[in-house]
Order: structure tokens, then sequence, then C-alpha cells
């Protein structure tokens, strides 16, 4: 049918229509990027940058980077913008935060900046309550490096040094850093979205909100875990992407809001606000079940034997 | 002029504050801990803000954020604390941001980590070495300046005998030479502007104003070397022109050393000392003048034997190198052992000079 | 021939596209295809048919910017092979 | 000119403190002063040694002496490796309430004073070293018995402020107690600042 199909002109925008969407981000200096196709950061970039744009507070930002493919938004973010080194932004947006208190002060990390690496650098800065917001983008792999297991790569996953997918008598287990976060006193808003459709985009988008809003009000720390695709990464055909991630990394850092002050004025979600999202085909405990199954534990069952 | 007594800890502190330093980082350690509690005190008097970070990383980390505000910042820890927080210094040094760190080392063991570093890359740090308490008011103060000036790292190395010896100081802001303002620094303004900035290690700009890149910022950044060398070697040198033999010797055990040469030049005996004040650059100049027609160059040191590199460099053959220091502590590690004794060094020195061999 | 009711369309920066196709079945009313041609760099692309609503689905799952999104200010009524 | 005093007791004697006062209160005589305090971990019991150099001009020796002008004696304990610190004919004040074992009368100038039994009897226990510190001031003039007053004043933390006129009682009790200016420290008192 596509073929015959009338394919529309859309070179130019047409007379008569106005504009409800620009193509690129007020806050990026150039739409290009050297991300691999169907990459899930630039998605999670805009929703960034078109909260910033919307807040109004582009002109009092400072952001602090992490190292990973999304470093080189570096330099296409319009933004004043510290570079930190692996794992230390927390720390790097601690000390911009505490010189300039009044400004917005971002981080932006992937999963193995932050929760490899620099682990321990974002569980201080959000027992401490810094008013500062943190962004994860959350692929489950070391994508600058070519796909690489991560702290977050689920049981089962496959990277590059984990061929026969992360089992984890061998490799040990992810760790969900939202649902750690959302423990610490410090930390006032803890969400965790993705950018897997455009409904996911939608989601994200106020859990961003929220969070700068709760950093202008100064509650605390506040945190955005965003789960991106890496096709690249994860070894799957571009358009296959989300519906792997929703799959696999979607069903053991699942969705939702983890964590919001009281005072923090009601939720997008109503009454989803707190609970990970409903998801057609079961409950996200059924799959997580299945992947920490009690056979699956060390002496468990024949699988377990790794040679130790 | 009022001058109270103070602990070195504490008058360091003062200076760091009179220098106009607002954001200090650090992890408690001996025999840094003392500095770490003054500024914890004092900086939030001030309007500043001391963070008790969770470990060396965070607390390097931590300043180097605010240094990228263009706040005056440093941090500091003993020698070992320093370790961890070396890939730090390397990309604060690339990111030309001027940090001050503090080491209050356990002995002189650190001299190799403060002069070659323990990082990667082409990085070096302006290194000062205080003798006592007076000096280190100065030293901390210039540290801040020079930090400004070349916008690169400078090191105060100090011990526990600086941080732990008192002396009635007078703790005044110094009057340097005007610094060009922090044009590149971040304050969150010009997002949206296309004019925004970054503060960043890797040469990058942004994309309509693009820096060199990698290879472009190392060549801007490395040459600074050369220039600090040429402009910022400090030495003081004592009873050089007629010596026989020559005692080089840096810190708190160099007050040692002096005091021993002061009393074998009052005995007729031709020994003088080279005291390096900036460990980098190291003034090999005026080492090697005075190993000029020397007997010998004699280096007193609380380590392994780790500037006696640095002598040899220095010296350029021109005369004997040997080493009279050594390792010297106590119990409790902290550097202060058997060898840090005047009656101890003239002993060293005598042996040398009588051409005896050097005690083991 | 027929006619689809049409309140919406998008522009399309054809050279910037990567071809992940992630905005094909980002597109709730399906009007996007992907190319048989490809693009300077290689990649095949999409297109836009008849029944676009301007709903902005395709450029919030577009990582390459490609889209810019358009209502018209009265719909319009293109024809579609049937 | 320089003048070293070593302290030396046992840690909770208040070695610690004797020497911080004598060196606030030289630098209240407008005179340049060092002080270097050694004690063990144990705030009480183990050894509590202290070097406070005061001098006209800046100050030339380390900050760990070899050839002491003078010594305070708290205890008996940790004298041992003092002794050959001092120089010939070094002024040392013992502390005659709790000293044991031998001291080479003939080679130091000693003065007895037993500020343990002192400070007893004015109702301070705790304030032997600055009865101690009170008859050095006396003996040597090291520093004004005023500037000691003093010095002790602003070295006492807010919290410990109430302890202050008990001290000055001590301070005084021991410079009343000595020859004044038996082995003077300098050829006049006080410095020219």
């Amino acid at each position: 049918m596509t073929a015959e199909r009338s394919i529309v002109p859309t070179g130019s925008p047409p007379a008569s229509a106005h504009r409800v969407a620009e193509l690129t981000p007020d806050l990026l200096l150039t739409e290009e990027h050297q991300m691999c196709p169907g990459c899930g950061e630039p998605l999670a970039l805009r929703v960034l940058l078109d909260t910033l744009s919307q807040l109004g507070v582009a002109q009092r930002t400072v952001a602090v980077m992490g190292i990973g493919c999304y470093t080189s938004f570096s330099g296409t973010m319009d933004l004043d913008l510290v570079q930190a080194l692996h794992g230390r932004a927390p720390s790097v947006a601690t000390g911009v935060k505490r010189m300039l208190p009044d400004r917005v002060v971002f981080t932006m990390q992937g999963d193995g900046d932050m929760v490899n690496e620099g682990l321990q650098e974002v569980v201080h800065t959000a027992a401490r309550g810094e008013s500062v917001t943190a962004v994860l983008l959350n692929n489950g792999v070391f994508g600058e490096t070519g796909g690489h297991m991560t702290a977050t790569s689920v049981i089962g996953q496959r990277t590059k040094n984990t061929l026969e997918g992360r089992d984890a008598e061998y490799h040990g287990h992810p760790i969900r850093i939202g649902d750690l976060l959302a423990t610490l006193d410090g930390s006032a808003y803890v969400a965790r979205g993705s950018v897997h459709n455009a409904g996911a985009v939608a989601r994200t988008k106020r859990m961003v909100r929220r969070a700068f809003e709760s950093q202008l009000r100064g509650e605390g720390f506040s945190f955005v875990e965003i789960l991106t695709m890496c096709p690249t990464g994860w070894f799957v055909p571009t358009a296959e992407g989300p519906g792997y991630m929703d799959d696999t990394l979607g069903q053991v850092h699942t969705m939702g809001e983890l964590k919001a002050r009281p005072g923090g004025g009601p939720s997008d979600h109503a009454s989803g606000a707190l609970a990970p999202e409903a998801r057609p085909g079961g409950g996200p405990s059924d799959h997580a079940s299945g992947a920490l199954a009690p056979e699956a534990r060390p002496g468990g069952g024949p699988e377990g034997g790794v040679g130790r | 002029m009022t001058r109270r007594l103070m602990e070195g800890s504490e008058a360091m502190a003062e200076a760091a504050v009179a220098s106009g330093c607002r954001f200090f980082a650090g992890y408690p350690m001996t025999p840094f801990t003392e500095l770490l509690e003054h500024l914890a005190r004092r900086l939030p008097e001030v309007g500043g803000v001391c963070i008790n970070a969770e470990s060396e990383l965070e607390a390097v980390g931590m300043a180097w954020g605010a240094l990228a505000t263009g706040a005056r910042a440093a941090t500091g820890s003993t020698g070992q604390g320093l370790s961890l927080m070396q890939e730090s210094f390397s990309e604060i040094t690339l990111a030309e941001l001027p940090l001050v760190v503090f080491n209050m080392a356990r002995g002189q063991s650190d001299y190799f980590q403060a002069t070659r570093g323990g990082g990667h890359g082409d990085y070096r740090h302006i290194v000062l070495a205080p003798m006592d308490i007076a000096e280190a008011v100065e030293l901390t103060q210039l540290a801040f300046h020079l930090a400004d000036r070349w916008r690169n790292p400078v090191l105060v190395y100090g011990d526990y005998l600086l941080a732990h010896t008192a002396e009635a100081v007078d703790v005044s802001p110094m009057t340097f030479a005007p610094l060009p303002p922090k044009d590149w620094a971040v304050d969150g303004s010009l997002g949206g502007t296309s004019r925004s900035r970054t503060v960043s290690s890797l040469g990058v700009g942004k994309v309509n104003r693009p820096g060199g890149g990698i290879p472009a910022h190392f060549e801007a950044v490395v040459p600074k070397q050369a220039a600090i060398t040429a402009e910022e070697v400090r030495v003081e040198t004592g009873f050089l022109d007629d010596a026989q033999h020559v005692v080089v010797a840096f810190g708190t055990p160099a007050k040692f050393v002096r005091y021993v040469v002061g009393q074998l030049r009052a005995e007729g005996v031709h020994v003088g000392f080279v005291r390096p004040i900036s460990l980098w650059p190291f003034p090999y100049e005026a080492v090697a003048a005075a190993a000029e027609g020397v007997r010998s160059v004699m280096v007193f040191e609380i380590n392994g034997g780790q500037m006696v590199d640095d002598v040899r460099i220095g010296v350029q053959g021109k005369a004997p190198v040997v080493s009279i220091g050594g390792i010297s502590t106590d119990g409790s590690g902290f550097g202060v052992g058997p060898l840090l004794d005047v009656e101890v060094i003239r002993g060293r020195v005598e042996a040398v000079v009588s051409g005896q061999e050097v005690p083991a | 021939m027929t006619t689809v009711l049409t309140r919406g369309t998008v522009t399309i920066d054809v050279e910037g596209c990567k071809g992940c196709e992630l905005c094909i079945p980002a597109c709730p009313p399906r009007v996007l295809t992907m190319s048989a041609e490809v693009n300077g760099l290689g990649f095949r692309y999409p297109q836009l048919h008849a029944g676009c609503t301007g709903c902005r689905a395709c450029l919030d799952m577009c990582p390459d910017f490609v889209f810019e999104v358009y209502k018209y200010d009265t719909p319009v009524e293109l024809e579609v092979e049937q | 000119m320089e003048r070293e005093l070593l302290l030396t007791g046992v840690g909770g004697q208040g070695v610690q403190l004797a020497a911080q006062v004598i060196g606030r209160a030289a630098a209240i005589d407008g005179r340049s002063v060092m002080v270097f305090g050694l004690y063990s971990g144990m705030m009480r019991g183990g050894s509590s040694d202290s070097t406070v150099v005061v001098a006209d001009g800046p100050i030339q020796a380390p900050p760990i002496v070899s050839h002491s002008w003078s010594a305070i004696v708290m205890h008996h304990k940790y004298w041992a490796p003092m002794v050959p610190k001092l120089r010939p004919g070094a002024v040392v004040l013992l502390n005659s309430s709790l000293f044991e074992g031998d001291i080479d009368r003939q080679a130091l100038q000693v003065f007895d004073v037993p500020v343990t039994d002192m400070a007893a009897d004015l109702g301070n226990p705790m304030g032997a070293a600055m009865v101690m510190l009170g008859a050095y001031a006396g003996v040597t003039g090291l520093v004004r018995v005023e500037a000691a007053v003093q010095g002790m004043r602003e070295s006492l933390p807010p919290y410990r402020q109430q302890h202050a006129a008990a001290n000055e009682r001590a301070i005084r009790a021991g410079a009343q107690a000595v020859e004044q200016l038996a082995t003077p420290a300098w050829e006049t008192a006080g410095a020219d600042a």
C-alpha cells in the first residue's frame, strides 16, 4: 500500500499553517550530533532543554556534564557548562551550587558514569540534600566504549563482556539507582521515565519539570532517571530498540515517580504518581521475579554453576 | 601589627581566608585535620562554604565546581589523600582552573607526588614549601595569587611540624599585582544567548565557537610550564660565597639544616645551604651555582631519596651529591622521627665534611 | 481516488535523517513510511502521507531532530490513491 | 637572643596548656615565639612534652630543640629523655611535690617548687601547671607575670572561662613563691614592641 499512497511534500513549510513544534530545541546550537541511529539520548536532551526553556531559567542555569556519549552535547547545548570527570559530576555540581545558590544546577550522567564510577558521589550528594537536579541517562550499557556491562545492566542482558548474558551469580545484580536514592532523607524528588515512545516522552517531560520545580523551591536533591535506547550497545536493530528497552531495562528499572515531597503540588500522574506504571501483560514484578528467581540464585540449580 | 599565637593549621586557614578563599572541601586525615577544622569554622563567618566531603575524590570535585564559578577555592589532605585526587588534579590543570591544594604531609615522602604528580598527562603544579608558620602565611597567600595568575594549580607542601607548631604571627592580607578578570568562569547567565561558556579540560568549546580540540588545547596549556619555570623559581641560599660544602633541604627540615649550617659557620666550617622554596619550578640554577667548586653537595630530606634527583640534575656532575637524609618517623607514621634533630643532622654534615662515611 | 481530512503536516530534513525508523511506529495515524531511496548519507528516511494530525509524536521520537510540526489553519482534504 | 623552654609531664597535668599560655604571653610581650607540642594519643597518663622558643628577633631554631636554656618538669616519668637536651647550667623548675629520682644539681640550676601541693592548698588541684608557669615567669622573666595572666585568659575557651580567676590566683601564687628574676632570661624585662 505504501508505494501507491501519495507522498505529501515535506521539503518546506506549507502556506496557511502554523508551526506547533520546532525542529531544534531553543537551547541547542545545532541539531547535528554524532549519536548513533536510534539513540535515545537526543530524545532525553530535547526533553531537558525544552523544559529549561519553558521554565524560563536558561539564563540562570549551569550544566555539569559527565563522560559518555552524551558528553558531545557539551558543545551543542547553549548553556553555561562545566565538564566534569567520569563519575564526579555530582561533586562538581555541589561546588557550583554552593557558590551560586540562586542558579539552577543540573548534572547529566550516564549509568556507567553515575552508577558505576561515581556511585558514592550521587549517593552522598542526594544524602546531603544538595539542591541540584541529577539527570541519569540509563541505557544499561557502556555505549561509548562499544557495549559493555554496567551496574544497571539487567540479568540476562548480553554485552561485550557478558556474552552469554548477565548472570547474577557471576556478574552480580543490577542496581536500581532511583529506588536507592529515594530511600535517602536528602532526596526530595525521584522519578524514572523513559523515551521509548511518545507517551513515555511526555510523562518524562513532566518528571523533569517537577524535578526542576523542586530545585527551584529549594526542597533538596532531585533526580530523574531516563531510560534510553542504545541499539548499538544492545546489538539490536534500531527499530527494535524501544521494544527491547521495554522488555528488558523497563522490567527491572520500572517507571514512575518514586518520591515527591508532600508540599510539591499535585502530581500529573494523579493516583499513579508513586506507583510503577501499569503495563499490559502482567506487572513488572512478574518479570523481576523471573530474573531473580530463587532457582537462579547461587546453589539454586544447575544453571547457577559458573565454576566458582 | 598584631601578632597572635596560632598553630600552623590555623595560620594557614587564616591566610586562605585573607586571600579571599571562599570554598574549601576536605576529608579528615592527620596532620591535615586541623586545617579542615579551622576552615569549617572560619569560612561560614566570612560568607564562604566548607564542606566535609565524604571522600577525597569528592572534595577535589567540589573544589573544581566552585573554581568553575570563578571563586577562590581549595582542597587538601595528606599525601595519602592526595593520591586519591590525582586524576582530578590532572584534569583541573588542563581545564586551567586555579586550584590551591594543601598537602599537610607525613614527612617528605610526597616530594615526587608533589613535583611529578601521580596523574595522567602533561601537567605540572607550582609547589611551594614553607619552612615555618610565618612563611606558610606568606606562601599560602602567594599560592592563591599564582594560581589565578597562571590559571594553574598550586600546591602548598606542609607537614606535621608545620601543622602543629604555633607561632605568633600576623595574618594580614598581602598585596599582589592586579589579575585579569575571570571572564572564563560560568555564572549561568549566558544560556540561550549563543555566547554560553564551557569550562572543560578537553579543549572543547561550543560548536559555534569551537576550541581547538584536545591537541590544540594541550599545545596551549603546556607551554605555560616554560613561562612558570622562567618566572616563579623561589629559593633561599646562605653562606655560599666561600663554601666548600653545600646542604640542600626544603620545608621544615630545612629550618633544622639552616640552623646547623649557622652553628658550623660560627665554628669556622665552610658550609653553606640552598633551600628550595618552590619545589616546582625547582631552583636548578641556584643549585648549579652553589655546586661550582665545592667538595660536596649534601641533600637532607626526610624520605628515601627523592629531591636528590633534582639536585643531581642541578649539579650536573660538578660535585659529588651525597644524600644525608633518610626515612625518619615515629610509631604514628606522621613523619616526626629521630632524624629531625639538630645534633643528628650536624653529625651527618660533619661526617661528610671530614670525609667519613655517612651513618646509615 | 479518495480524500483524507488532514489537520497537520511536518517538514522533514531528509539529509539529517539516520534512518532509525523510530518515527514510524510512533506516528498515531500511521502516516509515515520509510523511503525506498536513500539520502546523501545512505540512509532511508521517512515520508509523509495524508492524514497527519500535527500531534508531534514523530518529533518527540526523532533522535536527529529532522521534524518540524505544523497545523493547518483550516484542515485540508488530501487525495489518496485507493 | 633566643631562649628555649622544654616542658615535660604526664597527660592531664596541663603541660600543653602551660606552653600555650607562655606562648601567648610572649606574643603579648612583643616577642617572637614558637610552640610545638608532642603528646601521645591518650589525653591522660601518656607522655606530654612541649617546646617553647622565645626570641627578640625572628626565630632561627627549628621546632624540635636540641639545646634548651630551661625546663619545666611536672613529673619524672618522661624526664630522662629530656636531660641530654639541656644546656649546661640550664634553669630547671621541678615539681617537688611529685618528682622522684635523680637530678644533677651541679650541672643544672634547679628550683624546687611544690606546685601540686600549692595548687591543692589554693583549692585548685588541677592548677599545678599554672602555679608552675607563674613560678617560671617569676624566676626567669621570660614572660611577664601580667602577660602570663592575660595569656591564660586568651588560652581558655569560652566554656572554661569560669576557671580564669582560680588560674590567675595560681599563677600569682607561683610567681610569689620564688626568688624574683633569680636567673633572668633577658637583659631588660619586656621587648620594645
